[in-house]
């Protein structure tokens, strides 16, 4: 029965999936989309702002594109395309047949799902939230912001929240407890180790932001006060709990594409990553230090010299183990043979757009000059350096790294250099120039500049440079046809890479393993190039690594059951949510099909039946 | 597929000390808002006209006793005394709900006295944090009855000890936040 | 889409990527020296990068101590990423390389660089935060009290009894000292060539001070997100020379002037007979409103509306007659007048100098 | 570590003498509350009590002390990542001295 199940491919086999590839699939397909249409919500930003004065959008329309575009990039597009990842490419890296809760990996992407959906039921609806993604108190209270608005906000954060909070244990659990033998900590594929960094983060980041929302929840239907200044209260406690939150989320958004691209660039350099465990150690010290720098968002508050020179001073010191970072992916290019796949070009992309993010963030570690530069078009052109040359491009990277492995097809080499090329110029004539319309004078968040301040130049190439972005999505969707109607067979390890995921077929049978592999060393796959005097202690010359995974298993493997009570219970959620919008009666109802979902899922069997 | 793990701590007793990780987070997010906004509120009742300390004294007491009831508990289904399980587990879900019963009270008075939700920032903190912390005992009394209610079925023996035993880390977290919150709420007005 | 014909063909693999380089690094080049032709000359009223007070001049000199840190920095990975994509490009028939695990000395080194670089940052940061973030030592200061409301700007003067909106005069030489609230939500201050930005909060004075060192008119706006007509809520100060300053703090501090022609009375009757009055003051008359700006001495302003309009009569008649359309979502609203008595407004208004 | 010796199981008796501790030091608590002269170091005296208990149920009833480190390293973390983060809030807002 459950045989079948994992290999049928109907509607109720993805409803009911538990299969860890499967909801990678399903996170990629769903971030993407929303990749798209909060690139479309940028596009329109940028239409609207391509010369001064312009009335293409109305001021309210605006503020609710630029709300949900932000909205939409971090926590529906970024975050499910980094989860995306680790679902798929964790448990090939670690040597394992699943995460350790597979349903409970189904239900992070089905809230998620949700929380996405209900953020857009409010735009046929009308009213998107217009508080920025931000949505600093007071202007969101029920005062300011009367309509239902941000309370689609902050229901939808609250929601998809649950579902992060989800996936981060399991993947903490995940990476921590199911590595095959022999894959000690220091024995891990760069990427895991980012992911369970991450993992950390998202458990310690998302908390402070959930009880922000529940207090703005509260502060807007039942008349607390926790942000009203009239009661005695301090709105900048929001932005405490905010930033406390957003700025770890900069991480866990960062490192992933870190981890993605230590795994590329050693990959196409033939090298093993140089300085394996200052690389490692640097990822965590960035996310150790990421909690201590949340005021470097609000220096422009006036919470007196010493707490900013505190914070200064910590945001600085951030940029040492990112330096460390770039200067060990460079020392690993060097003396190697590189080869200019498409990952490969990403990742190089990567490593020289970063940079100028990393940079144009050391200037806004100084606060005073960050006093010029903070609510700008310069944060602007940083943050999107960062997020696009870093996290999107890291995603590329790791998109045409491991595309032949998820789908068995690959991707043609000179429409993946295209997209690359396109995406490169574009992100750098779209915001290269905010640096300048920043430090001249132009604000963020505004619908409109005035003409005679020098802005227009700028402003006009930024958005010619998202109209190439735009374009740059044609050779990748052209891409994914193309391989989709006659791609090439990937074989097992089409790019000669060192990581366990290469060892099986392509695309990976749903139990990944027929064998669970031994591990005795880094790069497992390589050391038969790995010269005896670069081995490292504890090495055996002559250990026995799986070159390649068998065709079927020797013995039986047991794999989770598909379930339908992971999707029962985030429908639960969602109408408890939905009910949050001023239905006390469908809050109840959906607390009863939680905890049905709940008390069934408690009793399922969640092994047995498949197997294989 | 539960079969040994790398670190040899069991999945879901890695995942529960996790999210008690986690959770760490969002009590110390409330107490810190709790403890930002103590004594800048503008508007009567303040914290000392309410708070009755002998009565919270006791309810304290009984949540913590509870605690001790739940490792009894884990003890027993460990050494597979299923009547022994059976009752303390069930004077551990017991003692919780007489700490709720308390907590309905306590908020019931307040609202009595003129402290209702949205009366000022002390009601919205003290309420807020409180009830997160009431919410919290409330999910570990229903979980502990489905576990009685399988010990009487006859469901839940010494094969089931790591399911008791991570409800009991549940349990004996919301005990350590409301040690906290009893001194800083109760003690130090 | 037209470039699908170019990239339907099946390319060999390493056909497009070398020309499709050079045009993009051409393209960069191209780009980068209008950017810097464009960022160097020209008017730019609102630019930090122009300071025209000490304050802003300290925030100027350490931005350029960090950018040319940067830029340095830059150019060395810049150098190094390109020489490997030189140097070690992969050519047929290359054996596999040398494998290096790692090198200590390399990586103390490349820690130890930047933290250098970091405390040659931070000195000059933590020296500037102490001057900047600190209320201002001068006790002959001039305080002025800023009050952000969506979307307008109110300037009070304590000490001379002004009130005044959107637009602060204030003396060359003399040190400003600001105290900054809000009456709603959180606005931010922000007069690029004075002063670097303060937030205005619910519940909370903030301070910023800024000695202006040349005479003019800056632009500044809002620099927090504060609503539909955040973009809208601009602001200009005027540096005056110590003479100008008394002449117009003596005229402003005085009640409003009686209108000497009838046109100008009959606006005044207008004024005072519709809704005007429950928001604006004019001090002197019986409009005492305090929820709009105060429009004692109008007409001496530059700007209508927070710095949207020129503060001409065809500009105010604009005004008068479609404000949501001029400034959408702001809080006045639109009162149905008569072209007349548009007219008249206009003169009343203007004859408020 | 038998499972199986009945009654008197060593761990039972460790844990009614945690409980002990824990009810002696909640009782402490109360009275150091009312005692006046205590009054100055009232706040330093309590956050030791509640520490003590803290630790008391975490390696006790939680089994901190036997179960190992890794447990032990995950918990301190978020233990350690949210007192940080409660002081800082606190000292942001002037909550300590001034």
């Amino acid at each position: 029965m459950a045989m079948t199940d994992a290999h049928s491919t109907g509607i109720g086999s993805w409803l009911t999936t538990v299969d860890h590839k499967r909801i990678a699939i399903m996170y990629f397909v769903v971030g993407f989309a929303f990749l798209l249409i909060a690139g479309v919500e940028g596009q329109l930003i940028r239409l609207q702002l391509a010369a001064p004065e312009r009335s293409f959008l109305d001021p309210d329309l605006y503020n609710q594109l630029f709300t949900m575009h932000g909205t939409t990039m971090v926590f529906f597009a970024g975050m499910p395309l980094v989860v995306a990842f680790f679902n798929f490419v964790v448990p090939l890296q670690i040597g394992a047949r699943d995460v350790a809760f597979p349903r409970l990996n189904a239900f992070s992407f089905w809230v998620f799902l949700f929380g996405g959906l209900f953020l857009y039921a409010s735009v046929p609806l009308r009213v998107m939230p217009d508080g920025g993604w931000f949505a600093y108190m007071p202007l969101t209270n029920a005062e300011y912001s009367p309509g239902p608005g941000i309370d689609f906000y902050v229901l939808s954060l609250l929601i998809s929240g649950v579902g992060s909070i989800a996936g981060g244990l399991n993947f903490l659990v995940t990476i921590l407890n199911m590595r095959a033998p022999g894959m000690t900590f220091m024995r891990m594929p760069l990427f895991t180790w980012m992911a369970l960094i991450v993992s950390a983060l998202i458990l310690l980041a998302f908390p402070p932001f959930t009880v922000g929302l529940i207090f703005m929840l509260f502060d807007r239907r039942f008349g607390t006060h926790f942000f009203d200044a009239a009661a005695g209260a301090d709105p900048v406690l929001w932005q405490h709990l905010f930033w406390v939150f957003g700025h770890p989320e900069v991480y866990i958004l960062i490192l992933p594409a870190f981890g993605i691209v230590s795994d590329v660039i050693p990959t196409f350099s033939r090298k093993i990553l140089f300085g394996y465990p200052v690389v490692v150690f640097s990822g965590v010290l960035i996310a150790f230090l990421g909690f201590g720098v949340w005021v470097h968002h609000m220096f422009s508050v006036g919470l007196g010299p010493v707490v900013n020179a505190v914070f200064g001073g910590a945001t600085m010191l951030i940029a040492i183990p990112t330096g460390i970072k770039i200067f060990n992916w460079i020392a690993t290019m060097w003396g190697g043979r590189l080869r200019f796949r498409t990952a490969m070009l990403f990742a190089v992309g990567l490593v020289a757009t970063f940079t100028i993010g990393g940079l144009s963030g050391v200037m806004h570690s100084s606060p005073p000059a960050d006093l010029q530069q903070t609510d700008t078009y310069f944060v602007v052109a940083h943050f999107h350096y960062v997020l696009i040359g870093g996290t999107v491009f890291g995603l590329f990277c790791g998109f045409y790294y491991w595309f032949p492995k998820a789908t068995g097809r690959m991707l043609h080499e000179g429409l993946g250099k295209a997209h690359f090329w396109l995406s490169f110029i574009a992100l750098n004539v779209t915001f290269f120039p905010m640096h300048f319309s920043g430090l001249l004078g132009m604000p963020r968040r505004t619908y409109t500049y005035a003409e005679g301040l020098g802005l227009d130049v700028f402003n006009l190439i930024s958005t010619a440079g998202a109209f190439i972005f735009t374009l740059s999505f044609v050779p990748l969707v052209w891409n994914l046809w193309r391989a989709w109607r006659r791609g090439e067979a990937a074989g097992h390890n089409p790019w000669d890479a060192s990581t366990l995921e290469w060892t099986m077929a392509s695309p990976p049978p749903h139990y990944n393993f027929a064998e669970i592999p031994a591990v005795d060393r880094r790069d497992p796959l390589w050391h038969p190039y790995i010269e005896p005097e670069s081995r490292r202690e504890g090495d055996e010359p002559g250990g026995v690594v799986p070159r390649q995974q068998p065709e079927e298993p020797p013995e039986p493997v047991v794999m989770p059951n598909p379930s339908y009570w992971p999707l029962v219970l985030a429908v639960g959620m969602l109408l408890m949510t939905i009910g949050g919008l001023g239905s006390l009666g469908l809050t109840l109802f959906g607390l009863l099909v939680t905890a049905v979902g709940l008390f069934a899922w408690a009793f399922e069997p969640p092994f047995g039946g498949g197997v294989h | 597929m539960e079969g040994p793990t790398s670190t040899g701590i069991p999945n879901r007793k890695l995942a529960m000390w996790s999210f008690i990780g986690s959770e760490c987070m969002l009590f110390g997010t409330l107490i810190a808002t709790y403890m930002i906004y103590r004594g800048r509120n503008l508007v009567p009742p303040y914290p000392h006209d309410l708070l009755n300390i002998p009565f919270i004294t006791v309810t304290t007491f009984v949540l913590l006793m509870s605690s001790l009831m739940m490792v009894l508990a884990l003890a027993a289904v460990q050494r597979n005394d299923l009547r022994a399980t059976k009752l303390w587990l069930g004077m551990t879900a017991l003692f919780g709900l007489i700490f709720l019963g308390g907590q309905y009270y306590e908020f019931n008075h307040f609202v009595h006295e003129g402290l209702p939700l949205s009366r000022n920032l002390f009601s919205s903190t003290f309420f807020v944090l409180t009830g997160t912390h009431g919410a919290h005992v409330a999910g570990g009394v229903i979980w502990l009855s489905t576990l009685l209610v399988r010990a009487v079925q006859g469901k839940l023996d010494a094969r089931h000890a790591e399911t008791v035993e991570i409800a009991g880390l549940y349990w004996h977290f919301v005990d350590v936040v409301w040690i906290i919150l009893f001194t800083l709420i109760y003690l130090l007005v | 889409m037209d470039a699908e014909p170019y990239l339907n063909r099946d390319f060999p693999e390493t056909h497009i990527d070398t020309p499709l380089r050079r045009r993009a690094i051409a393209a960069l080049v191209l780009l980068l020296g209008v950017l810097i032709s464009q960022g160097c000359g020209g008017e730019y009223p609102q630019s930090a990068l122009h300071p025209s007070s000490d304050s802003a001049e300290i925030l100027d000199r350490l931005f350029d101590q960090i950018f040319w840190w940067a830029v340095g920095v830059f150019v060395v990975v810049a150098g190094m990423l390109i020489y490997v994509f030189v140097r070690f490009r992969e050519r047929p028939g290359d054996a596999r390389p040398k494998q290096v695990h790692g090198h200590l000395l390399l990586e103390v080194g490349w820690t130890l660089a930047p933290a250098l670089i970091l405390v040659a940052i931070a000195i000059p940061t933590i020296r500037a935060i102490f001057i900047i973030d600190r209320s201002t030592p001068d006790p002959e200061a001039l305080v002025v009290e800023v009050i952000g409301k969506q979307w307008w700007w109110e300037f009070r003067y304590p000490e001379l009894g002004i009130v005044t909106a959107n637009e602060a005069h204030v003396p060359l030489g003399r040190t400003v000292d600001l105290r900054l609230r809000s009456a709603d939500v959180m606005h931010s201050f922000w007069i690029p060539r004075l002063a670097g930005k303060r937030d205005l909060v619910p519940g909370i004075e903030n301070q910023l001070w800024f000695r202006p060192d040349s005479v003019g008119v800056f632009h500044g706006q809002c620099a927090e997100f504060c609503g539909t007509a955040h973009a809208l809520m601009g602001m200009r100060v005027i540096v005056d020379e110590p003479d100008d300053f008394e002449r117009w703090a003596r005229a402003n501090a005085a009640p409003a002037l009686t209108p000497g022609d009838a046109e100008a009375r009959a606006g005044q009757g207008v004024f005072m007979a519709n809704a005007c009055v429950s928001c604006h003051a004019v001090r002197g008359t019986q409009a005492m409103g305090q929820f709009g700006p105060d429009l004692t001495h109008f007409g001496s302003r530059l700007t209508i509306a927070s710095g949207v309009l020129e503060n001409t009569p065809a500009d105010l008649a604009r005004w008068l007659d479609s404000t949501q359309h001029v400034k959408p979502g702001n809080l006045m609203p639109e009162v149905e007048l008569s072209d007349a008595q548009v007219r008249q407004l206009v003169a009343y208004l203007g004859s408020l100098r | 570590m038998s499972r199986h010796s009945a009654e008197s199981h060593p761990s039972t008796r460790l844990y009614i003498a945690v409980a002990v501790i824990l009810a002696a030091l909640t009782a402490l608590e109360v009275m150091v509350f009312y005692i006046e002269a205590l009054a100055p170091v009232l706040i330093p005296i309590l956050l030791v009590m509640m520490a003590a208990k803290f630790a008391l149920v975490a390696m006790f009833f939680m089994h901190l002390k036997s179960d190992g480190p890794v447990l032990t390293a995950i918990f301190a973390w978020g233990v350690f990542i949210a007192t940080a983060i409660v002081v800082g809030l606190m000292a942001i807002f002037g909550k300590f001295g001034a």
